[in-house]
């Protein structure tokens, strides 16, 4: 099993309905505007500006861009407490009750995706009561990060099991998947052939993020065709 | 800011040296008697703790649950007394619940106890004979303690599996 | 202080080094058996990490031959 | 034992600052003190709020601290480094030298050492190194190398004071249960001086590969990551030299503060300066050198990610910093130090100082500007350290001054018993190694 996302370009209008529901799903602090300002906002799943061409023909576009879950991810390799590796099933996790927030997994990371917990996560009134029940908040001085919202995965494996059956495609979205309202964000395991990533992977338009690094990212894009 | 607040630091420190995680006890609102409901009115544990093998909680039962039978006292005793004073006032009963895993883990109730076949009493301990509520949890509830059962189970010992 | 006291601090303070190097050694070790344990570290980080306690190892060594060489090397000053 | 003291030493101007410490000590340990227990509150805020309180940010998710540590830890090479070669080439003139670069080492290094500490987001949870360490991250290598340095190095200080302790314990110097806790009984017979100069000369062997290698493993931190600015094999050297480069002008300045302060231009001649400077204009060309083939080779590849970092050094933000660097290590202590004529202790004291700052600012162009380009297109990170920063940096300064006026009350800086041994043995000693060197009268003439 090796879980990966695909992100659809060409269908994608850049609306940040994922990183929204993200940030709910996952409890990530919402900082005040002046932290946000030196550049401290959390998100889990961030829109990229991405800007094509020169002037006149200048195209500017927002892309969504989550935690890419490398194969080999320069990030755990740092870690001094393994708070950070990739499990079996190929999701790069990150265990907050281990972390020391040394932040060498940030400064690792060729992709910049990882937040931190400058302060103690804070929400603004009345919103810290309406947290997500299933994602703990995560303490001060520690590094966050996508998850490919791995609590719904244990979730929907114990449902499956209670239901002794095996893991559907449906099962298991993340949040950011679930909101798309175009449907541009396809999720599922990229081994089985039965997932639709599976076949879009392998789509002539997908291209992944700095790929020359060779970090193989299970995160795929599906470029624009005009 | 408060700076005073920094005055705090050692003090915390100390308590976080001496261990602080499961020592403190706790005080229940009502001397509840496991064994007499178990012998006596002839409970399951699944009867009152309904969650345990369908849900991630086991849930502890609150007066809606106890009013089928305590709507009026049944016996001449000073905790049922209480018990029906708060099913009178409809005043939920202020249990503290004791087992508690914490925020950061995943820990479902149906996942061990039906599909891991766990006995309550691992767990729990011989709660069929106890006469008083749980003041203190049975087993600490700990990362050793359940890896130590994940590993000699031979189920996953991956972080993320209980992590989130 | 009289000079009893003194050379038992000395005594006590050459072993503390060498409990706090032993430490060191047993603490490399356990890293390493268990990142063998969970396959954490194929590279040759095991081995360079080996080259650590013999270097401690050494100095406490030197430590030691120092402490013992003085007090051997003195003058035989309590005959009189 | 009182009227030992009343015996002229012949180095008594070693023992004078021990023995009458003077006011002006005390007065400037309180204002010591007084910054540092500031810095320590600064500190606890810290800890209470989270890293929040100092500038650091994303992208720039490192900031004064590690810089700070890397920039510490390469002044700590001053000292063993140094101390061990010049003692491993039998250079006469380090006599009145190694000692006080020996105690730069101990002290720059327990403070150096305690910078990743102070960066920890959750301190609390340092125990997470020592139970779940991962051998894999350089993080790892450091703590192991830079214990094995540390303890190293105090004890490569440690062995050539005994004789020191000594004489300090004969005198009577209070207080009396340190020194002969401290001098082991040594009573300078020949068999302890044989001891001695054997563990020395062990030692000196066996600093030299761990001071280089702790740097290389420090510069690791950097280029075992993929970061554009940071993944480079020149790396290790380079910090090493770097490293070297600073510890020699930190020398030069304690030397000409103690030569002013305790009156010590008996000891501290001309020479030593002249040829330490010329070490350190060395230094400065090699480092240059470095510099140049390091930002040479990214030019030339002309990598994008790279060339954005390369630019952003050269005409970006960082422009400012990165000239005044140039400057401060190269242009300015070349032009000093290649004169005889400004060769002279003002002269040495402003190069020195400059290298100082000028390394101080490598480490924050090694550190910074490869944060803030991310690969991605994100904003430019921005970095603007906070009070707490400058003040934990200040404190660490107080550290070092302090702990360096604890060392020099209760220990002389300069080796009194080495100093002796010059005096007496050196000057047949090297004459016998000069006429060793050179060729043996012709056979020849006895032949005829």
């Amino acid at each position: 099993m090796k879980w990966g996302m695909v992100i659809d370009l060409q269908k994608c209008t850049g609306c940040g309905e994922c990183a929204a529901a993200c940030k709910l799903e996952n409890n990530v602090a919402i900082v005040e505007p002046r932290e946000s300002e030196m550049g401290r906002t959390m998100l889990w799943m961030d829109m990229l500006t991405i800007y094509e061409g020169e002037y006149p023909r200048l195209r500017v576009r927002q892309i969504p861009r989550p935690c890419m879950h490398c194969d080999h991810p320069p990030c755990t390799k740092v870690c001094p407490v393994r708070a950070t590796y990739m499990n079996e099933e190929g999701i790069v996790a990150q265990i907050y009750p281990q972390c020391i927030g040394c932040r060498y997994c940030m400064a690792a990371c060729p992709y910049t995706v990882k937040s931190f917990n400058w302060y103690k996560p804070s929400f603004p009134p009345g919103m810290d009561r309406a947290t997500n029940p299933d994602v703990s908040v995560r303490p001060v001085g520690v590094v966050e990060k996508c998850t490919f919202c791995i609590h719904r995965l244990q979730m929907a494996k114990e449902q499956a099991k209670f239901e002794a059956r095996d893991l559907r495609e449906g099962d298991f979205q993340p949040a950011c998947a679930d909101s798309c309202p175009t449907g541009a964000i396809v999720f599922g395991d990229l081994e089985n052939r039965d997932h639709q990533v599976n076949h879009l992977a392998h789509s002539p338009r997908a291209e992944k993020l700095l790929e020359d690094l060779g970090t193989e990212p299970k995160v795929i894009y599906l470029k624009e065709v005009d | 800011m408060n700076h005073w607040k920094l005055l705090t630091i050692p003090a915390f420190l100390l308590f976080f040296v001496g261990g602080c995680s499961d020592s403190g006890r706790f005080s229940q609102p009502i001397a509840y008697n496991h064994k007499k409901h178990i012998e006596e009115a002839g409970l399951g544990c699944f009867d009152c703790h309904t969650g345990a093998q369908t849900h991630q909680k086991a849930s502890i039962p609150n007066i809606h649950f106890c009013k089928n039978c305590h709507e009026e006292a049944m016996t001449d005793s000073k905790e049922e007394e209480k018990l029906v004073g708060f099913i009178k006032k409809n005043e939920l009963i202020p249990w503290v619940q004791v087992h508690r895993v914490p925020d950061h883990a995943y820990f479902s109730h149906r996942r061990h106890v039906s599909l891991g076949k766990i006995a309550c009493q691992d767990c729990h301990g011989d709660v069929n004979n106890m006469t008083l509520p749980f003041t203190k949890p049975h087993v600490s509830i700990n990362m050793e303690f359940c890896i130590r059962c994940h590993e000699s189970k031979q189920v996953t010992t991956d972080c993320a599996a209980c992590h989130r | 202080m009289n000079k009893k006291t003194i050379e038992a601090l000395q005594v006590l303070s050459i072993s503390l080094i060498w409990v706090l190097f032993t430490g060191i050694a047993v603490w490399i070790v356990s890293l390493l058996r268990e990142s063998l344990r969970l396959h954490d570290a194929p590279d040759a980080s095991v081995g360079i990490s080996i080259i650590a306690i013999p270097v401690f190892f050494t100095l406490a060594s030197i430590l030691t031959y120092v402490f013992i060489g003085l007090r051997k090397g003195r003058k035989e000053e309590s005959e009189p | 034992m009182e009227h030992a003291s009343a015996r002229p030493h012949p180095d008594a101007a070693l023992l004078n600052p021990i023995e009458n410490p003077g006011r002006t000590y005390y007065y400037i340990v309180v204002g010591l003190l007084v910054i540092i227990l500031y810095t320590g509150f600064v500190y606890f805020r810290q800890l209470w709020y989270g890293l929040g309180v100092t500038g650091m940010a994303q992208p720039v998710t490192w900031g004064f601290y590690i810089i700070n540590f890397v920039f510490f830890i390469g002044i700590s090479h001053a000292g063993t480094l140094i101390s061990a070669i010049l003692r491993l080439s039998k250079a006469e003139w380090r006599r009145p030298i190694t000692r006080m670069a020996e105690v730069i080492t101990a002290i720059v290094l327990a403070i150096g050492g305690l910078h990743p500490i102070i960066d920890l987001g959750r301190p609390d949870r340092i125990s997470h190194l020592f139970f779940n360490g991962r051998l894999q991250s350089p993080l790892l290598w450091d703590v192991a190398s830079i214990t094995a340095y540390f303890t190293a190095s105090t004890i490569y200080l440690y062995i050539p004071l005994i004789p020191d302790i000594a004489i300090l314990r004969d005198r009577g110097v209070k207080p009396r249960w340190l020194y002969e806790f401290l001098s082991w009984g040594w009573q300078g017979t020949e068999r302890q001086h044989k001891v001695l100069d054997r563990a020395m000369n062990i030692l000196m062997v066996m600093v030299i590969p761990i001071a280089v290698s702790v740097h290389t493993i420090i510069s690791y931190i950097f280029a075992m990551t993929v970061q554009p600015g940071w993944h480079s094999t020149i790396f290790g050297p380079y910090f090493v030299v770097g490293a070297i480069f600073s510890g020699i002008a930190a020398i030069l300045v304690l030397m000409i503060v103690f030569r002013k302060v305790f009156h010590l231009e008996g000891y501290l001649k001309h020479i030593h300066f002249n040829y330490l400077s010329i070490l350190l204009l060395i230094m400065s060309l090699i480092w240059f050198y470095f510099t140049f083939s390091e930002y040479l080779t990214g030019f030339y590849g002309h990598e994008p990610n790279e060339m954005r970092v390369f630019w952003y050094k050269f005409a970006g933000d960082f422009a400012p910093y990165f000239w005044a660097m140039i400057v401060c290590n190269f242009a300015l202590p070349v032009a000093i130090l290649c004169n005889s004529k400004t060769r002279t202790i003002p002269g040495i004291l402003i190069a020195s100082i400059s290298v100082i700052i000028g390394m101080w600012m490598e480490r924050l162009i090694i550190v910074v500007p490869s944060l803030a380009n991310p690969r991605l297109p994100y904003p430019t990170g921005i970095y603007i350290p906070s009070h707490t920063e400058w003040m934990l940096f200040l404190g660490g300064i107080s550290v070092f001054i302090l702990g360096y006026m604890i060392f020099a009350r209760f220990f002389p800086v300069i080796s009194i018993w080495e100093i002796e041994e010059g005096r007496h043995e050196s000057a047949k000693i090297v004459a016998e190694r000069i006429t060793s060197y050179m060729p043996d009268p012709e056979p020849s003439a006895t032949g005829e």
